[in-house]
């Protein structure tokens, strides 16, 4: 990571949230609320302990959400989602460092 | 006559779906055809009801708001008495006090075919079935508690697609009228049964998947789900008589009645009831009763309806 | 005769966007629209050419493509009187002087509807108006610097989807001719109506997008984007006067002057122009102008077309 | 008569790709594209096939089950003179054996264009064709090996999506028969040209993409491409006089006998054959012997089908 | 990562494979089989060593699989599959480690 | 990291790049001048400091490429794309490590 720092590129952490479709407006609103600096989603499939989600038709998708920010909104933002949501709806959470060379915009 | 074509792309779906073949159809291409047949719906509704709205129609309306108010209520016990939980059994009982517009698109494509009149106005009702049901079953999960954010179920809800879809057709029919409507007449016409077999092509292949699901729920739901049909539809059918419908509106009311939410609910619910099961609603639903009303129920239900209207004491 | 259904199409995508409902159309289906629009247009256009073809039309075209050239270099000093930036207006000349496929669309169901004869070559005129503006907008932002990569701009506007597809048609429909295009008749037929009206269904949530990122930029796009359309209509009624069109064809020509490009112009000024600001060019074309022409503007249009040809003296 | 437009949209397509536009269809549009056409051939040949059926045609499915399984045979040592791998030759050679359906499709639209008569249970024949290709393929390159998963594969080949779908399509329109279907005629009527005009600009596309690849492959499997098609329409030729078809029959088997598969086959070999290299028999299939087929291929075999039919000694 | 310790997060490993779309079920069967605890599929184009693949068509698309899972299992599943499909398909497969907070889960 | 040696895996880098989909062809272009051994994109919508990108129609959607290569050329490929395309389009970088198994292929 020394040779990133030379460089003069910045730690920075990635959380993904992956989570059925129907919960994407309500996630994104909550983001926001808890000052996500942005996010980028993507539509998926899956298999979890929640059985098959397999994007056939309206209520069986899955998103996949991805924030880059600081390490310790990361884990704010994780701590409430998993929180709020975790034990009713079909949902993985996980976090991992990135580099990033513009750390302003995080 | 042979079978109608437009079942049996029900029935290829499922036997595809059962025999885990790789058919399966673009997510977007099912969207498009749900969107179509919503808008379509209302639609030819908007332009008949403009030319036959009478005052007698706003008692109908409270009628049918009252069926949808009831058969929860009715639903409910019922499942209760299967030992379902509190919250299952209300998520369940919303589902089945709704209705399934894909179920009320092949009763439109079965009278038609058998050339028996019914009230051009029924998508109406099919909007107003739409709602009701999930506010009681949210009250019946939840209470009237304070807690309950009805504001943005209340969005949830009456914003949804498929209440947006089935008002704005019937508004654009009403406003526009049936000459101005014309060039639009495909949607309903010479489109609505490719759009509907293809949709019904889809949804053979959900409810295979539901069934697969089914297998691990077991027999409770399954009765519920096979049970259920025909109270609903014998409510539709006593609803249609006391509004005086014609032999195909009250066929159709019934079908209403007997069909249960597989859009419009589940995403509501889901959003206001997160914990209750949405595999045991969505199997039920899908894997049961939409296949049974739409290979047995119909047809059925215009016999009986024939059959009330050619009672002579009734 | 009740409202324009498919108007009214418009109309509710925009109030179901504002209402911040849930409904939104899948991408794909918008996409599929947009190309069965384009070629439908493009095709048909061919077609008519195909019989019509004229010494005369070259001339049009020649008068046509210079009112390409000179409506940017209308807008472009009324932009910078308004105080944009060199580049900003620079960028949204460009839009305004080019032309939107779905206003024509919309127009050719309106005219279509009420009957009024127009030139049937005139998806060639769509095809010539979409093109010079843009480069009269990159010169006006960069001046003809060495620096501009002309060629890849070049390719990037002729081979850009909206092109290849109107002109696709319409060198197929002169190819083929009527008699042979006549199974792909539909296309430009029967399901145009209902193809132009889901597309305008889903104009009109983009639309509403556009008007809530409008309130940020304030009154002075909005009164350019409201003043342009008629400015751009006065270029049209009078080119189309000069070159002799009919009462319908007038019409049109005028709303082509009127309306600006959503599809072909943003994405290639996106790549030529990139320190344009996109949100107040699509903010001005999508959320005003596109609204006016299609709410507004046609009927208007067309009622000046026809008073101009009843004038004695003209 | 001009040109058949149906086939100008493979040009434009063509044309597009070569040129490098950015003109892409969405996939989700393509695959819908491609199930409607497969059902649609379904569907009518089901139909046609309940109120033409014969204890002939049993004998008719056999020899033409025969020619499935001999058109790899011929191939493959073709295949392997021209130095191609053994996997790479079996693998083509399955390819040329089988069928293209959007081929059939071209076809289908030619002869009705044309006039010309034809027996309607030729799907069923497209049906049959699709396996025992893909079948042979895999014994020429692995022998009769224990260690070929036959189970998996069968499944990954009867129950792939296009077999599927015209089979499916065809028993349904058995089962239904002509007046049930008539609501779903639009299908294989009035939307059948326009779903192939725009199913043919997309293989358009993918085809000028293969013709790149082409290039770094080279003279050898060009050649092929070109060949193989002659030997498999004077293979259907001959089977189908054999069979006693009509003339437009004829030049169908020949056609069918021509084409070479480039959506069943590709992804049961991809699976069943991984070692092959997919770009050499898709480049074939879809670069070379496609567009033969489309621009030159089937107005030949027709006129050959009547040069025969009217030799008095045959 | 100490800081993720003092958040009672825990390390996993986060496999990730690009491959041609016509694998998709066949390494679904298999990630079951070998015990992966789920996986979230998305669809995806590209470009490697073997050529363009523009999912423009059935046969010419690529998907994106992840799997969250213990480091051992990861590589296993990443060894397996390298070994099994590698030399055929067009196929690249990459891991790296990730933090969650119900390490339960996977 | 010491594990992942003795499975004889080797670090990489993975740079993702999230920007407006018009940028695509260009941007891949360029990686493939700079030297990119190959690359993936999916399609994204998202939310940053140039607004809401909700991919609802042509001009408004996202793409979401990922190289993954030696350091060196990920820091030269994101250096390039940040200075190039930055300033004017929705756009963001970031870089994460790897393992790979056949490092031959980066
Ligand atoms: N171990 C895993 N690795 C990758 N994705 C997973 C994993 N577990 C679950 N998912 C994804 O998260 C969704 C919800 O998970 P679950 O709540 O466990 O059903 C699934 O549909 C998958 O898309
Ligand atoms: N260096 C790379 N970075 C990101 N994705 C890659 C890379 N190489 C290959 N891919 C992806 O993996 C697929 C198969 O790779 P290949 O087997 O190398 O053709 C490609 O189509 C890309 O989607
Ligand atoms: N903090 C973030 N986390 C994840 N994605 C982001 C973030 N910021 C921006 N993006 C994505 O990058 C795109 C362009 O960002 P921007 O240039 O900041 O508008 C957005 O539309 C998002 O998809
Ligand atoms: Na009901
Ligand atoms: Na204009
Ligand atoms: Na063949």
């Amino acid at each position: 990571m020394s040779n990133a720092q030379a460089h003069a590129s910045h730690e920075k952490c990635l959380l993904t949230v992956i989570c059925e479709a129907v919960l994407e407006a309500r996630l994104l609103d909550d983001l926001q609320r808890l000052g996500a600096p942005g996010w980028t989603v993507s539509d998926a499939r899956g298999r979890g302990s929640r059985g098959v989600r397999n994007a056939g038709w309206d209520n069986d998708g899955n998103v996949r959400i991805e924030v880059v920010c600081s390490r310790a909104l990361a884990e704010k933002l994780s701590q409430h989602v998993q929180q709020q949501y975790y034990t009713d709806y079909a949902m993985i959470c996980f976090l991992s460092s990135v580099e990033v060379l513009r750390p302003e915009k995080f | 006559m042979g079978w109608d074509p437009v079942v049996l792309f029900f029935v290829f779906g499922l036997a595809a779906g059962l025999m885990r073949s790789e058919l399966k159809l673009p997510p977007a291409l099912y969207e498009t055809l749900s969107i179509i047949l919503l808008l379509a719906i209302g639609l030819h509704g908007g332009v008949e009801l403009a030319e036959q709205a009478s005052p007698a129609l706003v008692g109908q309306m409270g009628l049918v708001l009252l069926m949808g108010i009831v058969l929860p209520l009715i639903a409910f016990p019922l499942l209760r008495g299967l030992r379902f939980s509190r919250i299952d059994s209300a998520n369940i009982a919303a589902h089945y006090g709704s209705v399934s517009a894909g179920t009320f698109a092949v009763v439109v494509a079965y009278l038609t075919s058998q050339g028996v009149f019914f009230e051009s106005y029924m998508p109406l009702f099919v909007a107003i079935l739409e709602v009701p049901a999930i506010l009681v079953g949210i009250v019946l999960a939840r209470g009237i508690s304070r807690g309950t954010p009805w504001r943005a179920l209340g969005r949830e809800i009456f914003l949804g697609k498929s209440i947006m879809l089935l008002l704005g057709g019937l508004i654009i029919g009403v406003l526009a009228g049936k000459e101005a409507v014309a060039p639009l007449e495909p949607l309903y016409t010479s489109m609505f049964a490719p759009v509907l077999a293809l949709f019904l092509l889809e949804m053979g292949l959900i409810a295979s998947k539901q069934m697969g699901a089914l297998k691990r729920v077991g027999i409770r739901l399954v009765s519920f789900a096979l049970i259920m049909p025909w109270i609903g539809a014998a409510t539709g059918l006593g609803v249609a008589t006391l509004m005086g419908l014609s032999v195909g509106g009250t066929a159709m009311l019934a079908t209403l009645g007997a069909s249960a939410s597989y859009i419009a609910v589940p995403a509501a619910m889901r959003l206001a009831l997160p914990q209750a099961n949405p595999s045991l609603s969505l199997g039920a639903s899908l894997g049961i009763t939409f296949p049974f009303n739409i290979l047995i129920g119909i047809p059925l239900y215009l016999k009986i309806a024939q059959f009330i209207s050619e009672a002579p004491s009734l």
